[in-house]
């Protein structure tokens, strides 16, 4: 059984790294580097918001600084971003903290509400600060020689395919670590109860900032290799409540708090949103996006659970409120 | 009055009842015992319409009920008091009671049954104006049973009334199930305190693993082999 | 010296006084059975004792520490711990996995966790439930689950909350046993228990609390012959029948 | 930045070089029966008013390119497709971008790569048009942009990038060139300025832009207020503009909200002398619609209006065809996209291929002449970094329901009323 | 700044306060007895508007004609929403029931855009209209009879959710379904109510909004975020709370954007969110 599983999980990934190999048309690549960009967002968000349950509707947050951090350091100061990634994500990780620090008191929507309200914030400063490019953002120079080791810049999409798959690789390591873990077990226990889980001796205020500090890491990530992707970020395109719940709408889709489901629901969402645009878009009418709303209230209803619902037929239907530990 | 036969249900996946038939007459008290996990609470909430039974049927005064979802049943005149009391947590003692009887419209009716419960429970009327959810435990059990009443049911389904309550209380509660009987409400009592139970049932059945095993009126019930060892650890 | 000393712990909601200059000690190794009518405030009093509520008044020393008003998870840590009346599993984990979210405090390594989750689910008759969903079993094996879970933080003071309700007869005899064994660990436990042969057979000592203040004290047979006690908690047909 | 030397031939730089559309062209030789350009606008989302006139000004200008028109003289218009490529047809792909860069990025890429068009087109909002760019720079496709108008987006190096509208900074130095005339007409004195612009990077740009050339001309600016394009009300901006009582307010605004700040006037009893906008929403075609009369009075710097057309008949007739075909009058956005393709096509027709260097170079090289565009330019020429030289502005009045031009005075059809009447007046 | 400044922004934020009051409570009373947030709420907002747009355009109703229509389509979309999407979620997570709410959004906004396309659009010459001075502060009509609208509604929900049996049923139903039925209250009915009543008064605020608001297939969003501010701050379910709450805000958006700075006004807003809910939890009158 576990044999057949790590057979599957083999060929799986290796069939994954073949793919730029074959698949040469750069949209597909495209789309798949999207699929796994979100579903390494959809990861880190789904440690703070699946596993402890603290649904948080601010996480364009940490995107935006991992990507502002990364492409300023590279553009004022000549830092790789392979290393200003990981400043960005420190640097979010701290933020994390301050915002954790102040609306981890709040319960269920109040968090969400709060978290969102951090993130139009951080909307209106960045909007009005000269240094970062305030409202026009900050255009990426481009490295025509794709000399990816200063700028994580590449010609071709398979550059962009391997980090975003390494990312995402990453970032599914890093979860099935945790979930396997005694900070999983105590996240899980903080969604489920977190009274109870602090009669069992779990300091849950430092371990939902443990489990925010890292989903904001993780996210930073992210951002720092998507701004070196598009070449361009701004205000609202990085730090917009849009992208928060596109974050969100990711791993709740697939199956919230569990390992695979971001992936799944990346899977799914990236490609909806690419081809409904790309077949009912240009008719302008926004009939794409008609579809794309009527999809997404289907899977919903018809698969409450996530997707991840399917494949896993142990898991059962939660009760209403179980997720915010109500 | 009431009448089970070949009652299959449970939740999903796990079958828990798999044929119990069973018969509550006008006027009685009978108590369904059992150890825990045998389904005792499985059975009543199918008769109420919590659970929709897999087969088999229900008949209440002669009308077939499985089926029917729980808030029409309330209305044939059965009021299921439930495990774990299940009080409505932001709504004041009083408001909870008036909605017990959320089925009778005449409110010269209601009031009736108010004063009555709070002829029974003292302490409810002390705090009428209390949020249920602030109540001890104790006293969230007097007005679960309490809001059970309001609706002056035929059949009155009472799951472990005595589940926290304090030995004086069982006593009273005990005793008051009786007094109701006798005013003319049939009452099907699941209780953990077999012997008690026993003492004032008039009738009672022994569930385990899903199925009947034994059924008599209480006297004879605690006599029985089985329940002196199964159930009072004699 | 007494494992734990409380000098008198006022808790008020409102107006309500739910707990009113309580004092008592329990010594290492002891059971203290906690009785009272409904409502006399002996959920507040573990609910204060054990840092899930702030005092409004008093002080709660444990093992000679001042620990009044310390958060609940400081207490767990130190060896205090509580099951709750009305149960709170983790609806959505195992059995299991409840009670390594336990053991986890004194085993970080996750696989010792479940070694050590599993004796405690061995020891307390859980282990066939082991992998079912929590959400899904019985209250009377929530129940034993909360008892299974404070269990694995491996307490000095073990306070239980009502866990006997609704067991019958024949169960009730082996929680009993239960009990009796976690004393064996050498475990101090507080016992709250509306069901008198529980409270009868495992005490050392009864502490009845009515309307939040202590009205008695003393060895178990004593107590139920108190009067106070009787009019207040027991009622006279209890006492008729002599249990 | 870097300026635009040779440009290494296609494939030159070896296997890094992603893969070339014009591979598939199968070089100048071969018989090209369609020439494909992907256009990009925002279709739906906020600008989708905008992106609508804006393709419809596309669909025109291809149909004219495609068709024979003997009697417009328009580039390619005479002649049925493009006889540089033997009549090549035009084809124009349209793709949607929801005012959002990064789907604005990978429908280039995918116009580029999979529907191989030979150049792209786009994109209104000045952050896609931005993010669009790099796409056009790595797979070196000439990417020409007709209606993004911040300054910045030439300033960046690109060496692919062409834009034929004049941008913030053309206009704003034509609004105080304007109060000069006003001025030297004695019907302003030493006029008090405020700033009413949106805070994104289009009212940002205008900021900058509007307070570098007060400075030039010695102006004073007593009030700058930058507001959320997405504000439910504007009642406390007004407010402290009322507060300072301007005599001109400069508005740099998309359409909802020039409609607020109108209402928002009007309520507050608040009337400059002058209101003088960054077109945008205070010329969208739903600004009047929804106004009526309150939009009286209101001036505009504007690339282009109707009324030019009693200098250039020419308008006339190409509106005549537009109203004809989409049911209302051109906008300063239709008849940009409009011309815009018609200089793309025109490159493209002169390098004779569709080859991407060849057509670049062929853009690098435009003359066209004021006669020929139905704008009020001077011509279309791209400096190095290329921007169009020739273009300027006009600034257009509200009067009557209608924008027609006040400035420069050489084009007016209309003089300019100043100041404008109180609200109770009117 | 002088006084009059002080008190033109001070009655501005309140009128403006009273409307994001009015938008916000429907959603208060959704939350409070259906316990879902309906991120569609802009977009019902936006349907109401576009309904009396499209009476006013091409029947020449007044909206003020169009309001109790307004409020029954509205009940019935709420209804339908209810029945078609939400029964299904009733029981799934929360964020499965996020994601319902967020598809209907996605889909009535861009259906908005199908159908009227991306052209913003005005009730022409509506009854209630123009502005009145009152001591030298400009009061505009149509705000004036939306407060007005905003309190009545606040009255008549809290009175219709606590002093009423059938509002006790309500939230009864909101804290227990189970047992709500064995007291024989069909949960299925009053879920269905819950939502028809707080999408009629969101009707109500959309047709009242369009006396002086522009009409726009992305209107809802503008003031979505806002509403779900307003609720949070104001606690959610609370109904009074939500009338402070929005107040608060408009007053705080309009003293703001004077006082300090315009760009900085929803950062103001948004920090005053934070700051209440760091002080009290569940916002102003949230219940414990
Ligand atoms: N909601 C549920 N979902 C799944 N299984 C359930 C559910 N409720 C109860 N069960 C299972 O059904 C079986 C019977 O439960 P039931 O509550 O009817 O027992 P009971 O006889 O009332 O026991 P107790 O005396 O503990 O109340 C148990 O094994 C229990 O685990
Ligand atoms: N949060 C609260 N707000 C108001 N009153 C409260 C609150 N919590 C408890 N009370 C009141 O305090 C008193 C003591 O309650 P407590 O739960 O401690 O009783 P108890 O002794 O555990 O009773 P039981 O045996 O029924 O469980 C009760 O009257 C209860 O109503
Ligand atoms: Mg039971
Ligand atoms: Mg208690």
């Amino acid at each position: 059984m576990r044999l057949r599983r790590h057979g599957f999980l083999a060929v799986g990934v290796l069939v994954t790294l073949g793919i730029p190999l074959v698949v040469r048309d750069p949209h597909a690549l495209h789309v798949l580097i999207m699929i796994f960009l979100y579903a390494f967002l959809g990861t880190g968000w789904n440690i703070l918001g699946g596993y402890a349950g603290q649904v948080s509707l601010g996480h364009s947050v940490y995107f935006g600084i991992g990507a502002y951090t990364a492409t300023l350091l590279m553009m004022k100061a000549g830092v790789s971003p392979l290393i200003g990634m990981f400043v960005g994500g420190l640097l979010a990780a701290l933020v994390s903290l301050v915002v954790g620090w102040g609306c981890f008191r709040l319960a269920g929507h109040y968090f969400a509400i709060a978290t969102l309200a951090v993130a139009e914030i951080a909307v209106v400063l960045a909007t009005n600060w000269e240094y970062i490019g305030a409202a026009v953002g900050v255009y990426v120079p481009i490295d025509r020689a794709g000399n990816w080791l200063r700028t994580l810049q590449f010609t071709t999409k398979t550059g962009y395919y391997y980090v975003a798959l390494t990312l995402l690789a990453l970032g599914m390591s890093l979860a099935a670590y945790i979930e396997r873990s005694r900070p999983g077990f105590y996240f899980r226990a903080i969604k489920a109860d977190p009274e109870s889980a602090r009669a069992l001796g779990v300091d849950i205020f430092r371990q939902k900032l443990y489990a925010m500090a890292l989903s904001a890491f993780l996210v930073a990530l992210g951002g720092a290799v998507y701004a070196q992707y598009v070449l361009f970020i701004d205000p609202e395109s990085v730090l917009g409540a849009a992208l928060s719940i596109q974050i969100a709408l990711i791993p709740v889709l697939g199956g919230v708090g569990s390992l695979w489901g971001p992936l799944i629901g990346a899977l799914v969402l990236v490609p909806l949103s690419e081809y409904t645009r790309l077949y009912f878009g240009g008719t302008g009418s926004g009939l794409d996006l008609v579809i794309y709303g009527l999809l997404i209230m289907l899977v919903a209803t018809y698969q409450p659970a996530g997707l991840m619902g399917l494949l896993e037929a142990r898991r059962e239907r939660s009760k209403p409120g179980a997720a915010l530990g109500r | 009055m009431l009448e089970v036969h070949d009652l299959h249900a449970g939740y999903r996946g796990t079958l828990v009842l798999q044929g119990v038939s069973l018969e509550v007459r006008q006027g009685e008290v009978v108590a369904l015992l059992g150890s825990n996990g045998t389904g005792k609470s499985t059975l009543v909430r199918a008769v109420s319409g919590v659970i929709r039974p897999a087969r088999g049927t229900i008949t209440f005064r002669g009308e077939r009920i499985d089926g029917l979802p729980a808030h029409r049943i309330v209305g044939k005149g059965i009021a299921h008091v439930p495990e774990g009391r299940l009080v409505f947590p932001r709504l004041t003692v009083e408001q909870n009671l008036l909605l017990g009887a959320y089925t009778k419209k005449d409110p010269q009716r209601r009031r009736v049954a108010l004063e009555r419960v709070f002829a029974l429970f003292p302490r409810l009327q002390e705090r009428r104006r209390q949020l249920a959810g602030t109540l001890s435990g104790g006293e969230q059990q007097m007005l679960a049973i309490a809001r059970g009443l309001m609706s002056e049911p035929q059949l009155l389904m009472l799951d472990e009334p005595s589940l926290g309550v304090m030995p004086k209380l069982v006593t009273e509660i005990l005793e008051m199930v009786r007094r109701i009987a006798r005013e003319g409400t049939t009452v099907l009592l699941v209780e953990q305190n077999v012997r008690e139970a026993l003492e004032i049932a008039d009738r009672a059945y022994v569930l385990q693993t899903g199925r009947i095993v034994l059924e008599g009126t209480g006297a004879e019930l605690l006599d029985s082999e089985l329940v002196r060892k199964a159930y009072l650890g004699l | 010296m007494p494992l734990l000393v409380v000098e008198g712990i006022t808790k008020r909601f409102g107006g309500v006084v739910a707990n009113d200059g309580v004092s008592l000690t329990v010594e290492k190794g002891e059971l203290l059975g906690l009785i009272g009518p409904n409502g006399a405030g002996k959920s507040t009093f573990f609910a204060t004792i054990s840092g899930f509520l702030r005092p409004d008044g008093g002080r709660v020393l444990f093992d000679g520490e001042d620990v009044t008003g310390l958060p609940a998870e400081v207490l767990c840590r130190k060896g205090m711990t509580r099951t709750f009346q009305i149960v709170r599993p983790f609806h959505d984990l195992t059995v299991l996995e409840n009670v390594m979210v336990g053991a986890l405090l004194r085993h970080p390594r996750a696989a010792e966790a479940r070694r050590k989750a599993e004796e405690v689910l061995e020891f307390t008759g859980l282990a066939p439930q082991a992998a079912f969903r929590a959400g899904n079993l019985t209250i009377a094996d929530k129940k034993r689950l909360e008892i299974a879970r404070g269990l694995a933080t491996e307490p000095r003071l073990l306070m239980l909350d009502e866990t006997m309700a609704g067991l019958t007869p024949a169960e009730t005899q082996e929680a009993i046993d239960l009990i009796r064994r976690i004393r064996e660990r050498g475990v101090t436990i507080i016992l709250v228990e509306h069901v008198m042969e529980v409270v009868m057979s495992l005490s050392d000592r009864v502490v009845v609390l009515d309307m939040g203040r202590k009205i008695a004290e003393g060895k178990p047979e004593d107590v139920v012959r108190d009067p106070a006690v009787i009019q207040a908690y027991l009622g006279e047909k209890y006492h008729a029948r002599g249990a | 930045a870097c300026g635009k030397g040779p440009a290494p031939a296609p494939g030159a730089q070896g296997g890094s070089t992603p893969a070339q559309p014009s591979q598939q062209a199968g070089g100048a030789a071969a018989e090209v029966k369609e020439v494909r350009i992907g256009a990009i606008y925002p279709v739906t989302g906020t600008s989708a008013v905008a992106g609508t006139d804006l393709s419809n000004g596309v669909k025109l200008a291809a149909e004219i390119i495609n068709g024979e028109f003997p009697d417009l003289n328009l580039p390619l218009a005479k002649t049925k497709g493009l006889p540089g490529l033997g009549g090549a047809q035009v084809k124009v792909i349209f793709a949607d971008h929801q005012a959002d860069p990064n789907k604005g990025k990978a429908e280039a890429e995918r116009l580029v790569t999979q529907e191989k068009v030979a150049a792209l087109f786009g994109a209104y909002n000045s952050s896609v048009t931005g993010a669009i760019a790099p796409v056009a720079e790595r797979y070196q496709i000439p990417f020409l942009n007709a209606e993004s108008s911040s300054p910045t987006l030439t300033e960046l190096g690109f060496k692919w990038f062409f834009r034929t509208t004049p941008h913030d900074g053309i206009f704003a130095e034509n609004f105080f060139q304007f109060l000069e005339d006003l001025k030297k007409q004695g019907k302003l004195q030493n006029p008090t300025i405020a700033l009413v612009n949106e805070n994104g990077l289009f009212g940002q740009d205008a900021t900058k832009q509007e307070k570098k050339y007060a400075e030039q001309y010695g102006y004073q600016i007593v009030e700058e207020i930058a507001y959320s394009a997405k504000a439910t009300n504007v009642t406390a901006e007004v407010q402290r503009l009322k507060a300072k009582q301007p005599d001109v307010i400069f508005h740099a605004s998309y359409g909802p909200d020039a409609i607020l700040y109108m209402k928002t006037y009007k309520e507050f009893d608040l009337a400059p002398k002058i209101i003088l906008a960054q077109d945008a929403g205070f010329v969208d075609s739903q600004f009047l619609k929804n106004l009526g009369k309150d939009g009286e009075y209101v001036f505009s710097r504007e690339v282009w209006s109707l009324d030019l057309a009693k200098n250039n008949p020419q308008i006339a007739k190409v509106n005549d065809m537009y109203k004809e075909r989409f049911g209302t009058d051109m906008n300063g956005n239709s008849a940009r996209a409009f011309t815009g393709l018609l200089v793309l096509a025109d490159a493209i027709n002169r390098a004779g291929s569709t080859e991407p260097e060849k057509i670049r170079q062929a853009l690098q090289e435009t003359r066209i002449g004021p006669e020929q565009l139905i704008m009020p330019w001077k011509g279309v020429q791209f400096d190095e970094k290329g921007q169009n030289t020739l273009g300027t502005g006009i600034i257009v009045q509200v009067q009557n329901q209608k924008y027609v031009t006040v400035w420069p005075f050489d084009l007016a059809s209309a003089e300019p009323i100043v100041p404008m009447p109180a609200w109770s007046q009117r | 700044m002088t006084a009059a400044v002080l008190a033109q922004s001070i009655v501005s934020g309140l009128l403006w306060g009273a409307v994001f009051a009015l938008i916000a409570l429907g959603l208060s009373l959704i939350f409070g007895v259906v316990d879902i947030v309906n991120f569609a709420h802009g977009e019902f907002l936006m349907v109401a508007m576009y309904l009396a747009w499209v009476l006013n355009a091409f029947w020449g109703w007044d909206p003020l004609l169009t309001l109790p229509l307004g409020a029954a389509a509205l009940f019935g979309l709420g209804v339908l929403t209810y029945r078609l999407l939400i029964r299904r979620v009733l029981d799934a997570p929360m964020l499965a029931q996020i994601i319902v709410t967020f598809g209907l959004m996605v889909f009535l906004r861009s259906l908005a855009h199908l159908i009227f396309r991306a052209d913003y659009r005005s009730v022409q010459d509506p009854l209630v209209q123009g502005t009145f001075t009152l001591f030298g502060v400009h009061v505009t009509w149509p705000q004036a009879v939306a407060g007005l609208g905003a309190l009545i509604i606040t009255g008549l929900l809290y009175w219709f959710l606590y002093r009423t049996e059938t509002g006790w049923a309500l939230q009864a139903v909101a804290q227990n379904k189970q047992a709500a039925a064995l007291m024989g209250i069909d949960p299925d009915r009053f879920y269905s109510l819950a939502w028809g009543i707080g999408s009629a008064s969101v009707g109500i605020a959309g047709i009242l909004l369009s006396n002086f608001y522009y009409i726009h297939p992305e209107v809802g969003a503008i003031f979505g975020t806002l509403a779900y501010v307003t609720v949070a701050l104001g606690g959610f379910g609370s109904v009074p709370g939500a009338l402070v709450a929005g107040i608060l805000i408009g007053l705080a958006e309009s003293l703001a954007g004077v006082f300090i700075d315009p760009k900085l006004k929803y950062a103001v807003v948004f920090s005053l969110y934070l700051v209440v809910v760091f002080v009290r939890p569940r916002g102003l009158m949230g219940r414990v």
